[in-house]
């Protein structure tokens, strides 16, 4: 099993004819992913490849297709629009790509979701693997493995490098899980563990975060109340000085919040195995396993 | 993307908010004529992306015109945490009944806009919050809806005691927040907001704070932008498409992704090294930004070792690897470079490398570990 | 038994240091009403009438006095945010007497008051009135008697008149409720109808509606499926124009819809007893009781 | 409040609507020189609240400036559904690849504005509903979001295959919408949009009605009402705080209540007569309105008899009876004064109008008979 994603995914493509969702539609399909539709308005009734239809709307494709997962990869001036319309048409999950949302238009597309009660993952994120099940976003295939731990972060080539580790060291992975750099994304730590600790096949979680915010925070309260598997965490950024934005729009130390040193602190206490350095994961998990 | 106080204060007055009259002078003779202009006392500002301007001495008080041109030729070119003061702003000197806080932020737990306000203005709100937080009065704003009046005048009842007071300082909450979404801020202040001893209210200083993400669809805003109030290699990176911060180490990284960059600064630390910046050269794997990636690094004098740590996955490493090359054909690095490539197009890139005598690694800490090394024997 | 409102009613009247404010909470005091609280801002710490504590806001008012209803007698201009602020603090039934709030401001009053549970009566209506019990807004309470008929109506003097009948030929009230005159209202007849439906010591209703709009027909799709008691309905206009606003802002006839003859057709297929003049009310209700 | 086609254009064009070039006339030689700016072929168009003006004659196209002259001296003056035309727009001729509907009305079930459009367009919408339902297509928009740009373009896509053709359309009806909140409007459309042969899509006629309640807080768009084009009793009530329409019967009736009013025509019809206006009163029952109203009503040659029907709540009877009195010693009525007043200080009214000579009666039907009755005999 897997969490969000899974072989029933029936996936559409917003933006399948652009250079980045062409590009990656051949990835995931050469992965395995159920690709049922693409949307470009104004090619309505072509066909990628020769055999993904694209529509003109969502909810066209959502018709004839029963897509019920979207993945975005538009351009930032209309990706906000195109998860409105993702979720107008009833589509359950949403994967957003698209790195540059304003934080504004956020504000306005989070209760939209949560009024129609559709999942949104991102924006400005990876996306998320069910190793050799399906594969929604643009973490490469070839790093993960099949497997029984579950990962989420709020990262993208980072996750890449941790997952890596796990792959060699023999830890396959039930779901992958990039959850986004953004200050306002649609799924937090705490929905993905939640989710982990339903999935019966999945052991252990790893959480990679990063400084700025609370969700870490929130994450450790979860795991200490709510978690019986066994949590190994890590959070980038212990060098990153206050007031500056690291990257990622979200990844920003203000005031005295947000730190790297307070979420360890909070890791540790919640009985997560604090990783200090990528390499430690695997170590770490053979210990709680 | 920060504005300058004379910039905050434009858009505020743009939006029907009322601050003091002023006007921002590059020179003593410039702050003079304003001062003059104005009559009376002034004040002089040194306009400065940092805050505590006044301690460090960038806000003074000036009796006539002649101060203020004296002021004013202190704090030009004076610098403040690292930043050289171009500008002043100039504006009378209000007479001060009380000095309240008002700001709005995206705030990140309850994915909404936070309209904050305190009784104590004037001084960093941060410490408020940390010493008395009871000082501090909040309600979330519902996008939705937008700032609903009862909101504003309940906060604005926590400030002042008299309602006229009170619906004027609600009406600037209100604009404050149309101010917000209209030009795309994640953080706007007044602080402080002053009411003078007859009465009114008014915005004696704005901070505001624009989301990078706005800039596209806002060039009027972006055109505010101003270069020189930033330092140079992070303007040149802006340019190439990099994210770049200097820090004071000596281990250049540049890295693929903003996490893994950060990773990568932690790890130079955890080996007893110090970073000398986070670099991130995204997603695209174009060598010219490479290159520009180099040349940034490379003329910071405290750069003692550079530290490639390339995660392929859209990157192509091979891109990286030619991006390498092209720049030490360009200029020479004087300094050892180490390089960490792995994933897409791994086997190309290695390749190209050791065509041109660079070695290269796949273990990420072992390429930490040899940077570190590096630098320390420099 | 009565709908709405009963002798549990604390009310809180907004705008009670105003004309119509001070004037109505007299004359609602005077029929019994629990007024318990006033907000006029910056009135906050006075008595009204040296009995009835103002506050500066209505969040302050419900704590301190536990108020359960809102009155509203502001002018126009601010009768929106009264209507939002008294959602905001959590009361559940909100009586908008004020005319005049524009019908756009309206859209997004309603889902607001939908999102939190609250019942909003109004705008621009006379409030309601359960006879010897409470009395919120401004029906005359000289007009009514105690008794068993529910009145629900889209206007103000002509109900007036029609309870004036009921009383004067031995029919009392359960509950008397003016809904208002506006397109868009809070409460509709099928929420009235329903409540009275449900209520046991009502044992049949008087449904006064009129041109425009399609609310008395969706009225009679429900008496027919979900009404027991006897519905006698009333539909002034039948020599309103088209296309002329008649005083109510939703009291008109746009191309072939909402005119009296459709709707008084509409009842009459529902079984409802259709009223010809004011005076048929006693003896339409003597038949069907 | 109706806007006339000029002035809903102009609101369109501020909000970046593309609508064809134009002025307004107010006489032939005004017409003649707009027709020579724009040159060629034109359309002189009567300015007045009321539909179908092209059956009526009110929409005629003209050769050239002396043509457009001609058809405006035919235009001005005439009469339309009752109204004199006072105004001519005078615009180019536009050529019509394709003519759609769009409009957003503010729909009393879904309690939401809808957008509404059309490929039937240049028609009676209203015909096209009844006829042709299908052929309408429809969104609510949650005006918490607004209309969001999906919900625009998969609208647009019903009327234009053209994907660009389908922006530019879903760009007017954003802009449309942006247009009803911005002015206050309760029904706003587009009859027809058009494509012109070479691609482009603008508006080429427009209707505009704003709510009224919407004025008081928009005094430049009640700063538009054009008196000129209203009935002049209509005018004169509003003026006075009355709500009247002027209708073709011999009953006048004077009312309390806008529901009471209509019940009170209606029952006027159940006896044989027929109601010369609705006449509101209004809650307030200042004696100056009851004589601005029997001012209005008498002025009516087609009155032959007047019926007062008050119930006292907030009205005051005595009031009513006050005013009543006043007017009759200021002006002779000429006509049967029936009066029915019941509740707030009945007694004290009844009182005042014995002591002038006039009976007041207390049951409706009984008031409403006589005023029949009476009208009849005169």
């Amino acid at each position: 099993m897997s969490v969000f994603i899974d072989q029933g995914t029936r996936l559409l493509v917003q933006g399948i004819t652009g250079r980045d969702g062409s590009f990656h539609t051949r990835q995931m399909i050469g992965y395995g992913t159920k690709v049922v539709a693409g949307v470009t308005p104004g090619k309505g009734g072509q066909l990628f490849d020769g055999v993904v239809p694209v529509f003109d709307t969502v909810a066209d494709a959502v018709r004839d297709t029963r897509a019920n997962t979207a993945v975005i990869y538009v351009p930032a001036a209309v990706a906000a629009s195109a998860i409105y319309e993702a979720a107008d048409a009833g589509l359950g999950l949403i994967v957003c790509i698209t790195e540059g949302i304003p934080v504004l238009d956020m504000t306005k597309v989070l209760p939209y979701l949560h009024e129609r009660g559709a999942r949104l993952i991102g924006p400005n994120c990876p996306g998320l693997i069910s190793p050799a099940q399906s594969k929604v976003g643009i973490i490469p295939g070839n790093i993960c493995k099949p497997g029984r731990i579950g990962v989420v972060s709020r990262s993208g080539t980072l996750t890449y490098e941790i997952v890596h580790q796990l792959s060699t060291h023999g830890f396959g992975q039930s779901t992958c899980i990039g959850i986004g750099g953004d200050p306002l994304i649609g799924t937090h730590f705490t929905h993905c563990l939640s989710a982990f600790q339903a999935d019966p096949e999945t052991d252990a979680v790893v959480m990679i975060g990063e400084i700025g915010g609370t969700d870490e925070q929130q994450a450790a309260e979860f795991v200490a109340k709510g978690m019986t598997k066994p949590v190994i965490g890590f959070i980038a950024g212990q060098t990153a000085p206050p007031g500056r934005r690291m990257g990622h729009a979200g990844a920003i130390i203000s005031g005295s919040s947000g730190t790297a040193a307070e979420k360890m602190a909070a890791f540790a206490r919640a009985g997560i195995a604090v990783m200090k350095r990528p390499a430690d994961v695997a170590p770490l998990l053979r210990e709680r396993l | 993307m920060n504005l300058h106080e004379y910039q905050a204060r434009d858009i505020l007055k743009r939006h029907g908010i009322p601050v003091p009259d002023g006007e921002v002078a590059e020179s003593p003779a410039e702050a003079r004529a304003i001062a003059q202009r104005l009559g009376g006392k002034v004040v002089v500002k040194a306009q400065v992306h940092a805050g505590g301007r006044g301690k460090a001495g960038g806000v003074k008080l000036a009796a006539n015109a002649d101060a203020a041109a004296a002021q004013a030729s202190q704090i030009l070119g004076m610098t403040i945490k690292g930043l050289t003061v171009h500008k002043v702003l100039v504006t009378p000197a209000a007479d001060i009944a009380s000095e309240s806080y008002v700001g709005i932020i995206v705030d990140r737990a309850s994915q909404r806009p936070v309209l904050m306000v305190s009784a104590a203005g004037g001084i960093d709100i941060e410490e408020v919050a940390a010493t008395t937080p009871e000082r501090i009065h909040r309600v979330a704003i519902d996008p939705r809806y937008g700032l609903l009046p009862h909101q504003a005048l309940g906060l604005a009842l926590r400030l002042y005691r008299d309602v006229g007071q009170a619906r004027s300082a609600a009406g600037i909450m209100g604009n404050l927040y149309a101010a917000c979404y209209a030009v795309g801020a994640s953080l706007v202040e007044i602080n402080p907001l002053v009411a003078t001893p007859d009465g009114n209210i008014l915005a004696l200083d704005a901070k505001l704070v624009i989301d990078d993400n706005e800039l596209d669809r806002r060039p009027e805003i972006a055109a505010l932008r101003d270069a020189s109030a930033e330092a140079p290699s992070e303007v040149q990176a802006r340019q190439a498409g990099l994210t770049f911060i200097k820090l004071e180490g000596s281990v250049a990284c540049c890295v693929n992704g903003a996490g893994l960059a950060m990773a990568t600064m932690d790890l130079v630390q955890f080996y007893g090294g110090a970073p000398a910046n986070f670099l991130d050269i995204g997603g695209s794997s174009n060598p010219q930004k490479v290159v520009a990636a180099l040349r940034i690094i490379t003329a910071d004098p405290h750069v003692k070792a550079i530290l490639f740590n390339i995660f392929g996955g859209i990157t192509r490493c091979d891109d990286v690897a030619n991006g390498i090359v092209q720049a030490t054909q360009q200029f020479p690095l004087h300094v050892p470079l180490v390089i960490r490539l792995t994933g897409t197009n791994e086997a190309e890139a290695v390749r190209i490398l050791t065509a041109a005598g660079f070695p290269a690694l796949t273990d990420m800490d072992e390429a930490v570990q040899q940077a570190v090394a590096r630098a320390r024997a420099a």
